[in-house]
């Protein structure tokens, strides 16, 4: 029996894997790391909002020179979500050509494994494919 | 032109030849600027009231005391700073301050870094040492580095990243259009004897050299180098009574400003290189009262071919949205309508991270005294340096001719 | 005493316990302070026009962006500073000058350190990777780190050199008198609860603790640790319209000065941390026009209690040669005619490098506004505050209690 | 055969060792380092110039405890040199107990060999024995 773990702790794992934003209670701003208080506004209450599953890519990069251990060529994009939040991953399920990426494509978050540890313990990542 | 009393000037402005020093270190390179910035200004270290230093590699590492112990230990107030790529501009303003708020009637401004082969790309691997167990850290809760997983957060993608969303909002900016970008500045370095390159490099070479994160190939990307370079700022007051030639050769400082990026939607996982850029630039032509429409020069932080692209919007100097046109134009090219990294810029000149926002100033000084050589601008006298570090902070000043 | 609208006020002032935060990071403990210290001048960050952050161990890590990112990004110009142990003091100049020079009305200084339990020892020693071949490199040509072999350069050594000078130039100041200090000092943190450790010790037991570097004892020495502090600075003329009860609990600045260490015989050997000291209180007496037996307390930078010693005659709190006579006489404890570090000084309220600066201004304000609980010294009007970083940089704070 | 080099490079080896500092041919001060520039006058302009083998201690410490790697206790010392000139380095010959050392006791250079590398070049440190 094996346990997961997600890569970042905005994913949240399960049957319907999502992610999970901390929304400012008072502005609506949306985070994805620990928070000490609201860039926008300085409130320092936040709730969980999980986010659409579906967005378009509103930019990317085709990454072919990186540092050691980082393999490539991959594709970095930013995807708007449908209904707020924007998020940064990699494009999963499209060959790695600038001519195969358009801007503005619609595209659906996907999970993946990334590796497992000394104890058993399998990472899952998150990225976007073509819808 | 008044010389008025309220206006901070540069007397003296220096830079080394950027490139790589092995066996010299910060506090040489440091020394060097330091010292030819003093002489060109025909003053000495005892001269000055305060110092500021940037430098990132050792920012916490005393640098400017320690530059003090090679050039003149006379007891002055000393700031060492650090803002990413805008560390050497972020130096430039201490000093500029603190001779407005009347501390200090001169200064010296030194901006310095030595990162010998040290590459842009980071150290990001998964490389583990001891058992490998997964273990949430960090504010994001990561239980291994998310570079090249999560999308990339090293500078050259995310400056590519910032390209292609200029080219979503505004309707296409093609690959071509970046690349000239840097056939511009890798033409303009051919004739600055300081740029570490000096090279000029075909549209089709530059297309065809090795992609490092599309649209960026490696001749759009700065090189890493070594290098420093250095200003002596001095009041209006102080200025008005030193020598005829001193004052003859006096470049004034009409607007110094720095900003950091206001929350935007997307900042968290695309760092906005825009409108903190357009703040600063929208302040110091108003603090300037000087419009786009007249400069004669402008030195922008190409730190990749996309980023310069961006920054002609940014800084005005294009039709809203119209920056790829612009490039094709010809209007930043040395005889065009605006010319933009006549050094070189930072892909050609070179980018030793803290010497930067201070080797701008030596450049755009240089032209408007008229002892820029081969590469002058004729008849300069108005024009604006720009740097942006990615965190972030943007430093944008405006330089004037002395009416003489 | 006139609210003169050119004199820079403390607004706000806030410092986190020290200790040891194991789990929070330099943006967590920088971001507690920061809004403490807002909240304590009933302002918020969107009425700051100017920050600056001093942090060591991220010097080039845009810690003060990083805080924005946190507690509010409203596109103001950050400085990040770094001047040794002065580094925080040194934040608070740089706002105190944004101010100053009309730039900003209102800014933000913080000043953070996570330490966890690195030592001030350095790590000097000889182990080698690869073959051991001896190549001259460095300033001095050494052949191998000369950390113990040609004396020491660490701080616990030099502060124990330095405080041995004072006794040979002096005619003699004994381990006794060195040690009082730390008695003192761990007394008067028995009072703070924001002070690291709480604990009273014997003049026996600190005589007899583990030596270090003779004549400085384990229990002489500060230790290492983490936390953060804060201050809000506000001009003259924008704190004249802020509320009575803002107005009644504001500071005033009355000198801000930093200093570098001049040129002198020995002091490449041994840092002189006595001129640079001397230069920037004789500086702050004369600018805040204020003598030093005006002084109702100071907190200076005993981080060891021989610096400390040697600091009662830099300050001029004693006759020049009279430390040793000065603490016998009990004149330095919180009841006696000019109470030092009643905080617990850095030997035992901490010493989180970056913070320090800040947190002695929050100290030193604290008494000025008569809110210092337990360990309030009565009728505070005046109080100085000094720091020192090694390499070197001084700075020199004069605050006043707001005229009510 | 075996070669030696000195510690630091203002350290001179030789029949009779001495330490030979740079004399700022406009104002005479004296330095150890490298130097782009004098801090004291801002000449550029060095002298070499030998300094005494004889001085007075103008201060010291007796250091418990260090960084591993550093051999403890010993005395550390500033050293005024007759005739000019003031040098850092350990006190030998010399028991590492406060009442062993006094406040301007003479003293007189020595050297001894700290270490051979892996080609058995030895390499010779400075310090003051009590004259
Ligand atoms: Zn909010
Ligand atoms: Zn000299």
């Amino acid at each position: 029996m094996s346990t997961t773990v997600p890569i970042v702790d905005y994913l949240e794992l399960g049957d319907e894997p999502r992610l999970v934003a901390k929304s400012c209670s008072s502005c609506g701003a949306l985070y994805f790391d620990r928070r000490n208080a609201c860039a926008r506004c300085g409130g320092t209450d936040f709730d969980r909002r999980p986010l659409a599953g579906q967005g378009k890519v509103r930019t990317f990069t085709i990454v072919q020179r990186a540092a050691p251990g980082v393999k490539v060529p991959y594709v970095s994009a930013v995807v708007d979500l449908d209904g707020g939040g924007s998020v940064k991953s990699n494009l999963v399920d499209v060959e790695p050509a600038p001519e195969q990426v358009t801007l503005g494509m619609p595209v659906r978050l996907v999970t993946y494994s990334v590796g497992t540890d000394d104890q058993g313990t399998e990472a899952v990542a998150f990225g976007f494919a073509p819808a | 032109m008044a010389k008025s009393s309220d206006d901070v000037w540069i007397l003296g402005a220096s830079m080394t030849k950027f490139g790589r020093y092995p066996g010299r270190d910060v506090v040489d390179l440091g020394s060097e600027a330091a010292l030819a910035a003093l002489s060109d200004g025909d003053v000495k270290i005892h001269d000055m009231q305060v110092m500021a230093v940037g430098n990132l590699a050792e920012a916490g590492g005393m640098v400017g005391q320690r530059i003090q112990k090679q050039i003149g230990q006379t007891g002055i107030p000393v700031y060492n700073v650090a803002n990413a790529c805008a560390t050497g501009a972020t130096a430039v303003r201490t000093v500029y301050m603190a001779i407005k708020s009347g501390e200090a009637d001169m200064g010296l401004a030194v901006g310095v870094e030595v990162m010998g082969k040290a590459g842009l790309l980071g150290s990001a691997g998964r490389s583990k040492e001891g058992p490998n167990v997964y273990e949430p850290s960090g504010r994001y809760g990561a239980v291994m580095s998310p570079e090249g997983i999560l999308g990339t957060g090293v500078m050259p993608g995310v400056f590519a990243q910032a390209g292609m969303e200029y080219a979503y909002e505004n309707d296409g900016v093609t690959f071509e259009q970046f690349a000239k970008v840097a056939e511009k500045n890798h033409a303009h370095s051919v004739l600055n004897p300081l740029a570490q390159y000096q090279k000029a490099f075909s549209l089709e070479e530059i297309k065809a050299a090795e992609m490092v994160a599309y649209p960026n190939t490696l001749l759009m990307c700065c090189p890493t180098g070594d290098g420093a370079a250095a200003v002596v700022l001095v009041s209006g007051e102080k200025l008005a009574s030193l020598s005829d030639e001193q004052r003859k050769r006096a470049v004034k400082i009409s607007a110094s400003v720095l900003t950091s990026d206001p929350w935007t939607e997307r900042g968290q996982v695309q760092p906005d290189v825009n409108t903190l850029t357009r703040n600063a630039a929208d302040a110091a032509y108003e603090k300037a009262g000087v419009s786009p429409q007249d400069l004669d020069l402008v030195e922008l932080h190409d730190c990749f071919a996309t980023a310069e692209l961006l920054h002609y919007d940014n800084l005005r100097l294009c039709e809203p949205g119209g920056a790829g046109d612009f490039i094709d134009s010809g209007a930043p090219r040395r005889d065009g309508r605006t010319p933009v990294n006549v050094s070189g810029g930072l892909i050609s000149k070179g980018h030793p991270l803290g010497a930067t926002g201070v080797a701008n100033l030596y450049e755009v000084a240089t032209h408007l005294r008229g002892e820029a050589g081969d590469r002058q601008v004729p008849e300069a006298k108005v024009g604006l340096t720009h740097v942006i570090g990615l965190g972030s902070a943007c430093a944008v000043h405006i330089l004037e001719k002395a009416a003489s």
